[in-house]
């Protein structure tokens, strides 16, 4: 019952963070900034409105944006948040959240590409590369998961007699984990440096002109997959942040709860001071995040732990 | 046994049926089918009780005074009976409406018959009992699929792609036969049973021997050229079966060697999971790259080859280690994909048929806009993308998951296997990526956006008989992905019979079963729920109807779509080395220019190499030795002369 | 007395060039079906040599006269109405000259003296030679220049191989009648150096006349310059005559315990000819060399079987069976596209499957068996000589053995479907007729039934056959 | 009577040499003439020498020598004589060089005769020399020659050195008449044959030349 409650917060608050992101860029560039709840008016204003579909569309321009909002709502499903147990969780539950992702992003590429738009099938040939590569790197997370801790399911990684954490035997290796997840959170929800979401011209956009032509609730339902996508990669990280052991009940839940909000700030502030990647050096940025972690699972496998 | 020799029967006599009476096209299809069907049927329930039974029975006769032909039907045979009686019929079913030129009834009537020689060489293949009968089932699906292929032999490429398959089906069956023949000369019998008392070196030869014979069947990586030659000349059904159920005869073949050998060594497991990778990965980024459909599909099959390889050579390491999860799920995977393969794969060329029916074009850069011309078709289509795109929660995702479980479980063996197993996990990621990448292309660009051609705009959906087939295989996609416990348990069965192979814990099938039914469930009720909610919000709304929004081009047109080819380009290239991009371009000249030219090709290493590497030199080589036959008489008496000179040495 | 066998077709060859045209073509016929229950006859056991010094039914001998004797009938039966059809000049020439050759080989196979059998091969090619000649062309010339030149020469040397196997009896000091029979109770006190030497000239010498490389120059010119009937009996019934002088010299061996040697001899030979044959057949542009090269092909096959022994021998008289029935089928088949394109050149002939259906579905399929497709016999063969050869050890040579089938297999397929699905510009000159397809579909159904259903006496005889040289299931 | 055999063992060797170095085709058919004759008298001689029964041989010596003598180089000269060209102008290996060929196949022979180790009845080391001799010179006349006469040629010269080993090697006890007939016939067709095809070969060609018989080739 905690963790359904829990779960249904999660969902309510995605919308929150994106605006700490948007707070933390004013911040540095010296601007007051919208108002944190910006999202909640935004996703309002969305679903207040009607549609115009393409002609050029079918059925599955309109099936897009519910299959990455079920996608990305039912990632979170498995996804232990805080110190609550996850609502499902099962051996293997890893692999069936990061497929399911994939589903979402099959749909949503199929939408971009039916609407006969050149612009949103170079987007979509783009998230397709690049996703493609970031699951590599997830991968290559959860091999180095399994052979730390023995276990294929987000509870299991989180829990148990041999919780992964930075604060455990082998918490040095978790530092590349951290670093590289972060790089794919960037990627898979089209953060800077990778794709910019404020961008103005669609040849340089990978996510956001692939969602060109919906607009109203289906734009807003779109929206809320991927806050809920942003935050669960945003709790993945968390997890590994904050030590499970050292800290019980409440607290705990309170430094989680921050702990998610720092991953925001960090984003917003990569933002602010990095610069947009040239499109063909994108490859080299997850490849490195791969590597990262690659090299961490050979450790593991070299006799070093 | 017998239930299975009566099915066989029936089909016989519906194959022989055609060649009497091709004048009556139609009614001559129609009772092919029906034959087809019914000796189908029989032939699954025959499979069905083998595999309920514990027991394997056999049959045989003796056969020249010095074979005997023997077929026994032990629960691994029955398991790959089922593609082949599922899928054939549904195949034979498509071809009423696909085969339609009346003016070719007696081309027909011979194409049928030969279908009817592959269904029954193939069921033949699995239940094979020795040397004799599995290599004479063998030849003769190798030779009833070449006329399949050479169907429309008219055209120079059916010509040259049924050359290429005859000839590694040829060059297959040799190594398939070298391969029995070092096993004869050990075993001293004909007989299957004697393989596990090879020495074990003998065993490496056998199994490698093997695997470069089924793997030219299969379409494993350096050896699969013939594939994507010979699949886009057959007709659409034909290669629907070739693709989906023929080449998973090369399968069946390694694993059945696999487990008469009894081997012990570790080398077996890591050279098949090698292969499978590089197959994998190969033939999925070969696939994205083709702009015909039937050959994207064929490289597909490629790479879900692979997969199936991944899956069985974990399996094989499993059992080396001990790993009883390891080696059941890893089977047990590559099984279960064997039987999805075949349903999408099939599902996909039949669309691919369909398209090709009504747009007379392979070309995917020519498609576009299909969906809403061939609803039935498109939508099918897209559930066997999804599927084979290995996504929750089509059938495809199941098989995957089976496997990746097997590997994650290998991580823990000590030793080379866990790098292995690493690269194995990260291949089979790699692979659902570019998976996603292919199908969305091939979706995307055949079926959704606009038009690109005339006679894509003009397509409309084709007969029942076509639709029909793909319907229910899109069905059966949707049924194995969301109530997978029965066919989990089903392979589980079929498994029995492989040696080596101890028993799964029953609570762990059960368990993982039941959840990943559950997770396929649950993201089915999800996605119901957001499209209520998605119908809610637009409740009383106004929704518009209007063009795309051109970014600032005011007219764009449906030439402007983004091709297929551009979508894959930059994944074609980031496997650089390993693929080879050609590209075409007639460049920008003068100030005011006009008609440039922009192509790009993806072309496949493993063909270049065999073309450039190996078959040109040796067809150098040997055209300078015809200088042998010189026309010279004296000469001629030279070379008697000298083999006399030569031999006497040897005295 | 089944020395009729052979000399009723030379007398009815000798007939034959003074009697009208028309009793000639029935002459030949009827001699055809009386040489064939001749055999029949002799096959049961119901004929005996009379004269015992020379001549002798052995198994191998009527294996070889019973698949010469079956498939002349049917070759005669096109030859007539080839020669009808064509208008073929000097016809009587050519009847008459069917009929010695019949015979000549006929008495090859009963042979039982070396030299009888020396004398009887070269008949053979004596008598052959005007077949190959009778169109007169410039390129029949050379053909028929060649092939007697080459051969002649050949078994020349093969006489100096029966002297020198006479010599090895001289040196063992043994007096038996000079035949194989004999020989073979004597072979362990023969000299073997000599023997050796013997077999080596024996094995060149018949060895050029069955086409063994590199001896087998003769064989793909006269093979496509003589008629198609002449080919088909060239090719199906020829060659195992000589094959069978090869057989009983090796048998002797092997009796006298060289086996090792006369074994590792024929392999070399039978692989050295796949191997040529592929390298000829390979972009080939003529279809009756390449069947002629697929001649070679198969010669060396057999050779290779033989000398591997064992299983493998067993393979290798089916083989010879097989390919007898199937090439002279593929010849016939041959001679029809001959006649209805008017050229021997691939590139100018093609799609025969619209244009010559019945030509095509025989020719596709003698190809089909030929290459080792079921359900003809080759795959049997191929099978067991393949197995054969590895239960001898002989990896290496089994390993270019399959690259040589292979390399045969990809030229002569390549061949095989332009002719039969390519495109031509040719004109039909003349159509199918039933009694020139007929001939060949009979010989393929017979080359199918015999894999359906070996009959058991066939099976004895072959396994009587091998039996001398060591060949068999168990052994 | 060593010494007859040893003459017309000479001769016979004579004979060779005079077929290599010579180019008119006329002479070279004469010497066969000589060649066959001499040949057929070998084994006679021999058998005299060894136990003296002739009888049955005598008559077959006769049709030997009416046949090898007179009936094959009467064909070949009927051939020859039609010929427009009754030279062998070009040679592939020329005549002086194929003198010195035929005499270092006379060392040869003799040591191949002596590396044999057979022990042989007096006076056949000889025959056994002569006998390589010419079975090499036949070879090498057909390998070397371009006339297709001078073939046919080489071919007769190469069966009576096979004869001649024959008679060497083997115990006359051996030989059945019926045979040796056999193979005389055969050698008589064969060369009527020949012979026929030579004849032909001139019409079509206006010439006996075997470069214009190399159009059949790969």
């Amino acid at each position: 019952m905690e963790s359904i409650l829990a779960y249904a917060i999660a969902i309510l608050a995605a919308p929150l963070f994106p605006g700490i992101i948007l707070k933390v860029k004013a911040f540095v560039a010296g601007k007051k900034g919208p108002p944190l709840l910006i999202k909640y008016y935004t996703l309002a204003k969305l679903f207040r409105k009607g549609s115009v579909y393409s002609t050029s569309t079918s059925f599955l321009f309109r099936m897009g944006p519910a299959v990455s909002m079920a996608a990305a709502v039912m990632a979170l499903l498995f996804c232990p948040l805080a110190g609550m147990i996850p609502v499902l969780s099962f051996q293997g539950d890893v692999i069936v959240v990061f497929y399911i992702m994939g589903l979402g992003r099959f749909f949503t590429i199929l939408a971009a590409l039916d609407t006969a738009s050149p612009f949103e099938g170079m987007g979509s040939a783009r998230e397709a590369f690049f996703s493609m590569l970031a699951e590599a790197t997830v991968f290559m997370v959860l091999i180095l998961f399994y052979r730390l801790n023995g276990s294929l399911s987000f509870s299991g990684y989180f829990s148990g007699d041999n919780p992964i954490t930075l604060t455990g035997p082998n918490g040095s290796l978790l530092l590349l984990v951290i670093v590289s997840m972060f790089m794919i959170l960037l990627t898979e929800n089209s953060r800077v440096p990778v794709d910019d979401p404020m961008t103005h011209l669609e040849l340089t956009m990978i996510h956001e002109v692939m969602i060109l032509d919906h607009s109203g609730p289906d734009l807003a339902l779109i929206e809320l997959g991927a806050f809920c996508k942003l935050i669960f990669y945003s709790v993945f990280i968390a997890h590994l942040l904050v030590p499970a052991k050292a800290l019980e009940g409440p607290l705990y839940d309170v430094v989680f709860v921050v702990a998610v909000g720092a991953i925001y700030v960090a984003i917003g502030i990569t933002e602010s001071i990095m610069a947009r990647l040239k499109m063909n050096l994108v490859p080299k940025f997850i490849l490195t995040s791969f590597a990262l972690v690659s090299f961490a699972a050979i450790l593991t496998t070299m006799g070093f732990i | 046994m017998e239930t299975f020799l009566l099915a066989l029967g029936v089909l016989l006599a519906g194959g022989v049926f055609p060649l009497l009476t091709h004048r009556l096209f139609n009614f001559m299809k129609a009772v092919y089918i029906g034959a087809t069907v019914c000796g189908c049927g029989i032939g699954l329930y025959a499979a069905g009780i083998s595999l309920r039974s514990s027991e394997i029975v056999s049959i045989s006769w003796p056969w020249l005074h010095i074979f005997m032909l023997s077929f026994s039907l032990d629960s691994l045979s029955a398991f790959f009976l089922i593609p082949i009686f599922s899928i054939c019929p549904l195949a034979a079913l498509y071809s009423f409406h696909y085969m339609n030129k009346g003016q070719q009834s007696g081309r027909t009537a011979i194409n049928l018959f030969f279908f009817t020689v592959l269904i029954i060489s193939m069921a033949l293949v699995t239940t094979a009992g020795n040397i004799i009968s599995f290599a004479l089932a063998w030849e003769v699906m190798s030779v009833s699929s070449f006329f399949l292929v050479m169907y429309e032999y008219q055209r120079e490429a059916t010509r040259q792609a049924g050359y290429l398959y005859f000839i590694f089906a040829q060059a297959g069956a040799m190594f398939i036969f070298a391969a029995f023949a070092v096993a004869y000369s050990h075993t001293g019998s004909f007989s299957f049973a004697q393989f596990a008392g090879i020495p074990a070196q003998v065993k490496v030869l056998i199994f490698f021997l093997a695997l470069i014979g089924f793997g030219s069947k299969a379409g494993i990586f350096p050896v699969h050229i013939w594939l994507p030659h010979a699949h886009p000349a057959a007709p659409s059904h034909i290669s629907a079966v070739m693709s989906g159920v023929m080449i998973k005869m090369g399968i069946y073949g390694i694993i059945r060697i696999y487990s008469l050998l009894e081997v012990k060594d570790l080398i077996f497991g890591q050279s098949v999971l090698v292969f499978g990778m590089i197959s994998g990965l190969l033939g999925i980024v070969y696939a994205l790259g083709k702009r015909d459909i039937k050959k994207l599909l064929a490289y597909s099959s490629v790479e879900n080859i692979g997969i199936i390889l991944i899956g069985a050579g974990t399996g094989m390491i499993g059992v080396y280690s001990n790993n009883a999860i390891m080696a059941g799920f890893g089977f047990a995977g590559s099984l279960l994909h064997v039987l999805n393969h075949s349903i999408f794969k099939s599902l996909m060329f039949m669309g691919a048929g369909a398209i090709l029916q009504k747009t007379k074009t392979r070309h995917i850069d020519q498609m576009g806009g299909l969906i809403k011309r061939m609803p039935l078709t498109g939508k099918s289509c897209v559930i066997g993308a999804v599927s084979i795109s290995g996504l929750p929660p089509f059938n495809g995702f199941i098989g995957e998951f089976m496997i990746y479980f097997a590997a994650f479980e290998g991580l823990g063996v000590k030793g080379p296997t866990a790098i292995l197993m690493m690269l194995a996990i990260i291949s089979l990621a790699l692979i659902g990526g570019l998976a996603v990448t292919c199908f969305t292309k091939v979706i995307g660009v055949a079926f959704l956006g606009e038009p690109r051609s005339d006679k894509a705009a003009s397509a409309s959906e084709c007969g029942f008989a076509m639709t029909a087939p793909m319907v229910v295989m899109a069905a059966a996609c949707v049924i194995i992905g969301i109530i997978p416990e029965p066919f989990i348990n089903l392979v589980f069965l079929s498994l029995r019979d492989i040696h080596g192979f101890s028993a799964v814990p029953p609570d762990v099938i059960a368990g993982l079963a039941r959840n990943l039914g559950l997770a396929a469930r649950l993201i089915l009720a999800l996605l119901a729920l957001s499209l209520i909610l998605q119908r809610i919000c637009y409740l009383g709304k106004e929704v518009a109807k209007g063009p795309t929004w051109g970014c600032g081009f005011t007219r764009p047109t449906a030439r402007m779509q983004y091709t297929g080819t551009s979508y894959a380009m930059s994944v074609a290239d980031f496997f650089r080395p390993f693929v080879k991009v050609n590209t075409v371009y007639s460049g920008i000249k003068k100030i005011f220019p006009r008609g440039t030219t922009y192509t790009t090709r993806v072309d496949d290493i493993a063909e270049i190499t065999m073309n450039q590497g190996m078959v040109g030199p040796l067809l150098k080589v040997l055209g300078k030795l015809r200088w042998i036959q010189h026309g010279n008489i004296q000469l001629y008496f030279g070379y008697i002369i000298l083999t006399i000179v030569v031999m006497l040495f040897f005295i | 007395m089944i020395e009729y066998v052979f000399i009723l077709p030379i007398i009815g060859g000798l007939l034959a060039l003074f009697v009208p045209v028309v009793m000639a073509r029935g002459l030949l016929i009827l001699a055809a079906l009386f040489h064939l229950s001749l055999t029949v006859l002799g096959w049961m056991g119901k004929l005996a040599p009379v004269y015992v010094n020379y001549f002798r039914v052995t198994p191998e001998g009527m294996l070889v006269l019973m698949v010469t004797s079956f498939i002349f009938v049917f070759i005669s039966i096109y030859a007539v109405s080839y020669a009808y059809e064509t208008n073929l000049q000097n016809e009587r020439i050519f009847v008459s000259c069917m009929l010695l050759f019949l015979g000549t080989m006929s008495m090859v196979a009963l042979s039982d003296h070396p030299i009888m059998l020396w004398i009887a091969v070269e008949a053979t090619t004596l008598v052959s030679a005007p077949l190959i000649f009778i169109k007169r062309s410039k390129e029949a010339l050379e053909a028929t220049w060649k092939y007697v030149m080459i051969c002649s020469v050949g078994i020349a040397l093969a006489l100096l191989g029966c002297f020198f196997i006479t010599l090895s009896m001289d040196i063992g000091n043994i007096d038996v009648a000079l035949s194989f029979s004999s020989l073979n109770l004597v072979a362990k006190q023969l000299d073997p150096l000599w023997l050796k030497t013997g077999f080596v000239f024996i094995v060149i010498g018949f060895g050029t006349k069955m086409g063994l490389a590199p001896m087998h120059t003769w064989l793909p010119d006269a093979h496509s310059q003589a008629p198609s009937a002449a080919s088909a009996l060239l090719s199906g019934a020829l060659l195992n005559c000589a094959f069978l002088g090869i057989f009983k010299v090796n048998a002797l061996m092997h009796v006298a315990g060289l086996g090792g040697f006369s074994s590792n001899v024929l392999v070399a030979f039978g692989l050295l000819s796949v191997l040529v044959a592929g390298i000829f057949i390979l972009n080939q542009p003529d279809y009756k060399r390449m069947l002629a090269y697929s001649s070679i092909e198969n010669m060396g096959v057999i050779a290779f079987g033989i000398g591997v022994g064992g299983i493998a021998s067993f393979g290798a008289i089916i083989h010879l069976i097989h390919h007898s029935l199937l090439k002279s089928s593929l010849f016939l088949s041959a001679g029809n596209l001959l006649l209805g394109f008017g050229t021997k050149l691939v590139p100018k002939v093609g799609n025969i499957a619209k244009l010559f259906p019945a030509t095509f579905v025989s020719f596709f399929a003698g190809f089909a068996g030929i290459s080792g497709f079921p359900p003809f016999g080759v795959f049997i063969s191929e099978i067991l000589i393949i197995i054969g050869a590895f239960q001898a050890g002989r990896y290496g040579s089994v390993g270019i053995l399959i690259f040589g089938l292979l390399l045969v297999f990809a030229g002569a397929a390549r061949i095989v479907m332009d002719i039969s699905f390519g495109e031509t510009s040719q004109e039909v000159l003349v159509k199918e007729k039933f009694f020139r397809v007929m001939p060949s579909f009979v010989l393929l159904l017979t080359s199918i039934g015999l894999c359906l259903w070996l009959p058991n006496s066939i099976y004895q005889k072959i396994l009587h056959t091998i039996e001398i040289i060591g060949g068999g299931f168990h052994g | 009577m060593t010494h007859t055999t040893d003459t017309v063992l000479v001769i016979i060797l004579l004979s060779v040499l005079l077929s290599l170095g010579s180019s008119r085709l006329k002479a070279l058919v004469e010497t066969m003439a000589l060649q066959g004759i001499m040949v057929s008298l070998v084994p006679i001689l021999l058998d005299y020498g060894a136990d003296g029964h002739v009888g049955g041989s005598l008559i077959f010596v006769q049709i030997m020598i009416v046949i090898k003598g007179v009936l094959i180089p009467g064909l070949l000269f009927t051939a020859a004589r039609r010929m427009t060209i009754k030279r062998e102008i070009e040679p592939i290996i020329g005549y002086h060089a194929s003198l010195l060929a035929g005499l270092i196949m006379i060392m040869v022979s003799t040591l191949v005769t002596q590396r044999m180790h057979l022990t042989l009845p007096v006076g056949r080391e000889m025959l056994l020399t002569t006998a390589i001799t010419t079975l090499a010179a036949g070879l090498f006349l057909m390998m070397s020659r371009r006339k297709a006469i001078t073939q046919v040629i080489g071919y007769l010269m190469l069966e009576n050195g096979i004869y001649l080993v024959g008679t060497a090697l083997t115990k006359q006890s051996h030989t059945l008449y019926v045979i040796e007939f056999g193979v005389l016939l055969d050698l008589l067709v064969g060369v009527m044959i020949m012979g026929i095809i030579l004849n032909n070969i001139n019409h079509a060609f206006d010439d006996v030349d075997t470069t214009y018989l190399g159009s059949l080739k790969d």
